[in-house]
């Protein structure tokens, strides 16, 4: 039982991550019709803002310290980084130590601004070429971004822990008895995906902004006949898009150390995730993500691997190929996207 | 002789009953037109004979088979061709090409590997594809790609097209919507032609009462998804009822 | 059509010089039998080295890049020398190979089986490389070795850890001085029961291939030996980033050791993913839980930040060792690139060395001379103690370190810390022990 | 001749002459010279070129014509590559059963998958060949080793059960590949002066295999099969109100185009016997999606060109350091030839894929028939820039 319990919980928790990742790619096919390869891009560029923004507190000047010498025998360089000096090592500590929770201002601006150059400079010229056109340009795009990422920050895997507070387990069960052990930061992250989630569904929902860009979702020829600049509002809603894959990305970093081809891993698993939800349907994206992720969470678990051995290596794709060949427009989907 | 009978069909979308209780028949060689007001089930009804959908209830005979269930390539095989709305032709391929496709498919049916031979060495193909451009006028333009024809052009491509197929009947979905005047025209004169010099049945929805009154000599008034009544044209143009329903609002 | 795959640099070099006497064309068919693939007949020599430069290993790929420079530095006399001047062997004397200049070649692995050997090839068939080395993963080295047997070149390897590359899939004409999956469970396994005791029950995380499984197979062995118990052991699969379902289940098994055989961004992951469900502060049974990395690397172990702190594991070797080799490489190392080799770096250092000291003993660039020069060859001053090359499976015979995450890390680099250097006695296994079963050396290819 | 017309002709001569004197025209550069590291005329090499030619040939079949985008299509070829090695591993090192078998067996696995993956079109077609091919990826990899040996590769080994041949040769070495007794290995070089010249056995077998396969290309696209094809990225729904069965037709480009890719497995294995289970990944089908589009999808001569240019990029010019760069710009002033091979060092050497990241994109978004149309265009720059209909026809892949 608790097994299971533990095991839905962390299938939450991928699930927020596939939902985020799912939600911005459902925003930009419903509103613009683009099918975005680069989007698992965006997602790893939002995981590097912690770590540029960790790098930028940390960056430090050095002494020498004449006692200690470092492996090559000559005195040790002691770096101290300059928030410590200036605001001292328990403040500057501190900022050093909630780098992460703090990148997400930091990136917001950043992945907006991302999302505004893309689809300007780039996505803007594809809305009337085939989808095929589009798979292909923005995987182009996804290749480049992985690889500038990969110059500058190299191959490897870079740490950004999340802030000590946050680093520990909680007893989710407490209240009910039971033992129930479970990362704090974890639950951080299912709760900040449910605020973003909440966040996004609010912002269509109950703004006029929202609202026209639903309107167009559904219809975009007629909304533009009203005289509404819908291209406008639309490049607006590729900026949040990115934003919410960047924010997915920046407190993804404490779970799993980001490297450069987090986006090309998780590419991949979003559409899957997207198709299953039904093309451009932002519910069917949440829902087939948190599905998707407790599911891969259960065929992981010994009983579903002794069952059919490998299932574990396969699930998210036995679904997506099951979905589609008996509900082909997804869970969700609205008919006539994507039919032809 | 009637070629199609449609008894009884009913037709449900949801909570809209887009057709009830229709009943057809069109008559071999004739020119049967379908009128009717907008939403008076005439695309519902198209689609049910020529397999888009299936209709809830009654049955829908050709030529003594019935089609229901059918695939649509299939029930084109038995001899149905159907000119759409827009015209809808192969954009990215030559005009010749164009028109050897339903040669082919009239050669060949549905599928044939025939993967090695050269198109251009089917002999029987290609001529039969040059004289029904020469026919609809467009010879000089075979090497054109068929996107960049203008719409009339299209128009009877996609005419020349069904014919090649040799159909024993021939379906018009509002064949001149969006036409210019002389567009109209022409291509009432190329159905005219083709319905005195070809064994061909041809039934034609449309909105234009000229060119339903320029071809038809059988017309049917269908008005919320039901047959109002099925006359000779001049009898039609009598007809308080359809002048109430139809003609009165839009003539 | 016959057989004439024989050295074209020899020829070139001879028919250039014809050309230029008889100042027209002269074409030349290659009958004249060389003995051997890519003999080396001008004043250089050529090495290949095959290393990930691109995909989630370029990072260990570019250290190993950096080691093979230096190594071509030290054998052409440049440089301060490194371990040629500790090596036990004195046939090096800075001059190049024989007198030949060394000159190298680089190729990318990507760390695909496919790629790598596409790579190898070409340095073979159009650079004329006569070695090949390096990569940093056992697939790759296993089918890099299965090439070079058959093109008829020597290949020393990298980075590879399991049992495979000396036991099932060993080759006359491969050599490794890494150690080994099954040293791992040795060299570990005492220190494991001096600081857990021997009333453990471990369960084991491996992943899904080959390298997880030889593993995963020797650490169970070696633990079960002290009376561990085992009491499950899952596979994951390569492409898992999140192994929180994986992770989770070890939480009520009553287990009180978690073994990850995981390597690279795997590794990362799964002892991050560890260390988050709180395995480190957890009691079971009454003991501390423990978690245990039996390859551990120092790439990783940066990858993996804070979370090393206390997890025990094995390595090659280690910069932090005070023998006079390790001190004379890492001196050169350092010097060079501002900071410390990783154990990639030392293994890929040696293995040139160790080449061109058989060249020079054996007089000969001949793949058959080599091996046998290199076949139940003993030396030492390389970092490892007294080592031997075991002629019967090709496999380096050394100490092994286990390391420990290091609580209060000095820098950037001091991230392990040497906590026993298991002698060499302990790690040797017969060349027909069962793990390493099932294949054949065969005998040795000179190629042509 | 051949049942082609005369432009056809023409091009496939031109292909043939392009691979038979390869050996030629790939080694320009004397050996000793310092261009001689931009010399393609080795044995490995060249049999990837034409290799992933018949592999980029196959796929242009289905996605050229019918507009289906398979992102799957390695595991076609990973299949093939299996296949050939089990068939040396237990029948015989003669590479025609092998071949033969990769062939059949990539056809039936393409059929299953190609029946499952057609009832849906568009991205979802897409998405469907994806997973299906990184189940096989996944699968290969780990519970299938027994028959995949999967992380290292299924090898051949001193013990293989060979009916027909030994398991291991009087010296102690496995067998090597060969046609009725000529060895694959086999190399014959002409030296010519400074010039270095290899003529490969397996090369040679390859490049006859990919000539006959871009000769069968050339028949598929000139028959009404093609225009079928064609007439199914046109208008589908056209296609069925004219009485054709589009499933059929698009099922048998699939199946073809498996077949294809599986020929081209089998081929590789040949040349190397090691089938290595990253072929069937995603990531290695989004290659030969490259390779299509980056020289002209649709177009008959755009894929073998895209599969050299890839390969050419991946072999060669992934091997330019920055010691070569100096070589180039020593030239210059000091400082401003560190400052040029700084600018340049991210996108040569290990920064290959950038540079091929970008230049995909450029060609995406510039020139959507690839190099084939780049080619034109400058053809047609060069005839004095006469735009009319008439070369817009030309583009079209079926003129």
């Amino acid at each position: 039982m608790d097994a299971f319990l533990l095991q839905i919980l962390n299938g939450l928790d991928k699930g927020s991550a596939y939902a985020l990742i799912a939600l911005g790619l459902t925003l930009i096919f419903g509103t613009l019709g683009v099918v975005n390869f680069a989007h698992g891009a965006l997602f790893m560029i939002g995981a590097f803002c912690a770590v540029t923004l960790q790098k930028i507190f940390s960056l430090s000047f050095e002494t020498v310290d004449p006692e200690k010498t470092d492996f090559l025998g000559n005195p040790l360089k002691v770096k101290t980084p300059y928030v410590e000096s200036w605001f001292g090592p328990e403040f500057g500590g501190a900022i050093i130590d909630w780098s992460v929770p703090l990148a997400i201002l930091f990136a917001i601006p950043i992945m907006v601004a991302v999302g505004f150059i893309m689809e300007r400079g780039l996505i803007k010229h594809f809305y009337k070429r085939p989808h095929a056109d589009q798979i292909l340009v923005t995987f182009g795009l996804a290749i480049v971004l992985q690889e500038v990422i990969k110059y500058f920050y190299g191959a490897n895997p870079i740490p950004t822990p999340a802030p000590d507070t946050l680093n520990g387990v909680a007893n989710l069960g407490a209240v009910i008895g039971m033992d129930l052990i479970y990362p704090v930061w974890r639950i951080v992250y299912f709760c900040f995906a449910c605020l973003i989630i909440g966040a996004v569904f609010a912002f269509l929902q109950f703004t006029t902004f929202g609202m026209v860009v639903r309107a167009g979702m559904a219809d975009r020829e007629t909304v533009g006949l009203l005289g509404i600049n819908i291209d406008r509002r639309f490049t607006i809603m590729f900026g949040i898009a990115a934003a919410v894959a960047g924010l997915a990305g920046v407190m993804y970093t404490p779970i799993n150390s980001p490297n450069y081809h987090m986006g090309m891993d998780f590419l991949v698993l979003s559409f899957v995730v997207v198709v299953v939800g039904g093309m451009g349907s932002l519910p069917g994206a949440v829902l087939a993500g948190f599905v998707l992720g407790v599911l891969e969470s259960f065929a992981s678990m010994e009983w579903a691997i002794s069952l059919i051995p490998g299932i574990n290596q396969i699930i998210i794709y036995l679904v997506a190929i099951i979905i589609l060949l008996v509900r082909p427009r997804g869970l969700m989907g609205r008919k006539g996207v994507m039919e032809d | 002789m009637s070629i199609l009978e449609v008894k009884n069909v009913g037709k449900r979308f949801g909570g809209l009953q887009a057709l009830s209780d229709v009943n057809l028949s069109v008559k071999e060689n004739s020119v049967h037109a379908i009128i009717g007001p907008n939403g008076a089930g005439k695309s519902t009804l198209l689609n049910c004979l020529v397999g888009k959908l299936i209709p809830d209830t009654g049955s829908v005979m050709f030529d003594g088979q019935s089609v229901l269930g059918r695939a649509p390539y299939e029930i084109n095989q038995m001899g149905i061709s159907r000119v759409f709305q827009t015209p809808e032709i192969f954009g990215d391929l030559t005009v010749l090409e164009n028109m050897m496709i339903p040669c082919l498919a009239k050669r060949d049916g549905a599928f044939e590997l025939n993967a090695i031979a050269s198109v251009m060495s089917q002999r029987d193909i290609l001529d039969k594809a040059e004289a029904m451009l020469l026919e609809m006028n467009m010879a000089e333009k075979r090497h054109m790609h068929a996107a960049s024809l203008s719409r009339g052009d299209k128009r009877r491509l996609e005419i020349g097209m069904c014919l090649s197929q040799e159909p024993r009947l021939l379906l018009l979905d509002e064949p001149t919507a969006g036409m210019a005047r002389a567009d109209t025209n022409n291509t009432i004169d190329l159905l005219k032609q083709i319905s005195d010099q070809r064994n061909i049945t041809i039934a034609i929805i449309e909105h234009d009462m000229h060119v339903v009154f320029s071809l038809a000599n059988r017309i049917t008034v269908l008005a919320q998804g039901t047959p109002l009544v099925e006359d000779d044209p001049e009898n039609i143009r009598g007809n308080p009822k359809v002048r109430e329903a139809y003609l009165g609002e839009t003539a | 059509m016959s057989k004439t795959d024989v050295s074209r640099r020899g020829l070139l070099k001879t028919s250039a010089v014809a050309g230029a006497g008889l100042a027209v064309p002269t074409i030349f068919t290659a009958q004249s039998a060389a003995a051997f693939t890519n003999n080396p007949t001008g004043g250089t020599v050529t090495l290949g080295f095959n290393v990930p430069q691109t995909g989630p290993y370029a990072d260990e790929g570019a250290d190993e890049l950096r080691a093979y420079q230096l190594a071509v530095e030290h054998l052409n006399g440049e440089g301060d020398g490194g371990m040629l001047n500790t090596f036990s062997s004195k046939a090096l004397e800075g001059s190049g190979i024989m007198g030949k200049k060394v000159e190298y070649v680089t190729g990318d692995t990507q760390t695909k089986s496919d790629a790598a050997r596409a790579s190898a090839k070409s340095m073979i068939e159009k650079d004329g490389a006569i070695m090949i080395t390096g990569g940093s993963s056992s697939g790759v080295a296993v089918a890099v070795q299965g090439l070079c047997q058959e093109a008829g070149v020597i290949f020393m390897a990298g980075l590879t850890h399991s049992n495979d590359t000396t036991g099932k899939d060993k080759k006359a004409n491969g050599f490794r001085h890494f150690f080994n999956a099954y040293m791992s469970g040795a060299a570990l396994a005492p220190v494991l029961k001096n600081l857990y005791g021997d009333d453990r029950k471990a369960y084991h995380l491996t992943a899904d291939y080959t390298w997880g499984w030889t593993q995963e197979e020797s650490i169970k062995a070696a633990t079960e030996a002290l009376g561990w118990e085992t009491v499950n052991t899952v596979k994951t699969p390569l492409a898992a980033t999140d192994f929180s379902s994986y992770i989770a289940p070890v939480l009520n098994s009553g287990a009180d050791v978690l073994v990850l055989n995981h390597y690279g961004g795997n590794m990362v992951n799964s002892l991050t993913n560890a260390v988050q469900f709180g395995l480190r502060e957890k009691e079971v049974n009454g003991k501390n839980f423990e978690i245990v990395v039996p390859l551990y690397s120092r790439l990783m172990a940066k990858g993996a930040g804070e979370n090393v702190k206390g997890i025990h594991g094995s390595t090659n070797w280690h910069w932090s060792l005070q023998d006079e080799g390790s001190k004379a490489f890492v001196r050169s190392f350092g010097t060079k690139y501002g900071f410390p080799p990783s154990q990639a770096a030392h293994t890929c250092y040696v293995q040139t060395l160790l080449y061109a000291d058989a060249v020079q003993r054996a007089g000969s660039f001949n793949p058959c001379a080599v091996a046998e020069a290199l076949e139940d060859f003993e030396f030492d001053g390389m970092g490892n103690g007294k080592t031997l090359y075991r002629g019967e499976d090709h496999q380096c015979f050394k100490d092994v370190l286990v390391v420990r995450g290091k609580e209060n890390p000095t820098s950037e680099f001091d991230l392990l810390e040497v906590v026993e250097v298991t002698p060499r006695a302990q790690v040797e296994y017969p060349a027909d022990h069962p793990m390493f079963a099932g294949g054949q050396l065969g005998s040795c290819n000179p190629g042509a | 001749m051949f049942g082609l017309d005369k432009r056809d002709t023409t091009l496939l001569l031109i292909v043939a002459g392009l691979t038979i004197f390869a050996p030629f025209l790939l080694n320009p550069f004397p050996t000793d010279s310092g261009l001689a590291q931009f010399n393609a005329g080795y044995p490995d090499l060249m049999q990837r070129f034409v290799i992933f030619g018949i592999f980029a040939i196959g796929f242009n079949i289905l996605f050229g014509l019918t507009g289906y985008l398979s992102f799957g299509h390695a595991a076609f070829l990973g299949v093939g590559s299996y296949s050939a090695v089990w068939m040396f591993k237990l029948l015989s090192m003669n590479v025609l059963p092998a071949i033969i078998l990769s062939v059949i067996i990539s056809g039936l696995f393409a059929l299953v998958i190609g029946f499952i993956s057609l009832r849906r079109s568009g991205i979802y077609f897409s998405i469907l060949t994806l997973a299906f091919a990184q189940m096989s990826f996944s699968l290969a990899y780990s519970v299938l080793t027994p028959i995949t040996n999967g992380e290292t590769g299924l090898q051949l080994t001193l013990d293989d059960p060979r009916v027909l041949g030994v398991s291991a040769t009087a010296d102690g070495s496995i067998p090597v590949t060969n046609l009725f007794g000529m060895e694959m290995r086999s190399t014959y070089h002409l030296i010519v002066g400074p010039w270095d010249f290899q003529f490969n056995m397996g090369y040679y077998l390859c490049a006859l295999v990919m000539i006959a396969a871009f000769y069968l290309s050339i028949r598929i696209f000139r028959s009404p099969f093609g225009m079928m094809l064609r007439a199914v990225k046109s208008n589908q729904q056209r296609m069925n109100y004219t009485g054709l069965n589009s499933k059929p037709y698009t099922l048998a480009a699939f199946v073809i185009s498996g077949m294809y890719a599986g020929l081209a497995g089998g081929l590789m294995a040949s040349m190397d016997p090691l089938a290595g289970a990253e072929r069937m990944q995603w990531t290695a089908s989004g290659e030969v999606v490259l390779m299509t589009i980056l020289g002209g999808a649709g177009t008959l001569i755009g894929p073998v060109l895209g599969a050299g240019f890839i390969k050419y990029f991946e072999n060669i010019f992934s091997k330019i350091n920055d010691n070569v760069l100096h070589g180039w710009f020593s030239f210059l002033p000091d400082g401003l030839e560190d400052f040029v091979v700084f600018i340049i060092h991210p996108f040569i050497g290990k920064g290959w894929h950038l540079t091929l990241g970008i230049l995909f994109m450029l060609v995406v978004i510039y020139l959507p028939g690839g190099l084939v149309e780049g080619g034109q265009r400058i053809g047609n720059w060069f005839k004095g820039r006469k735009k009319s209909d008439a070369h817009q026809s030309k583009t079209n892949p079926a003129e």
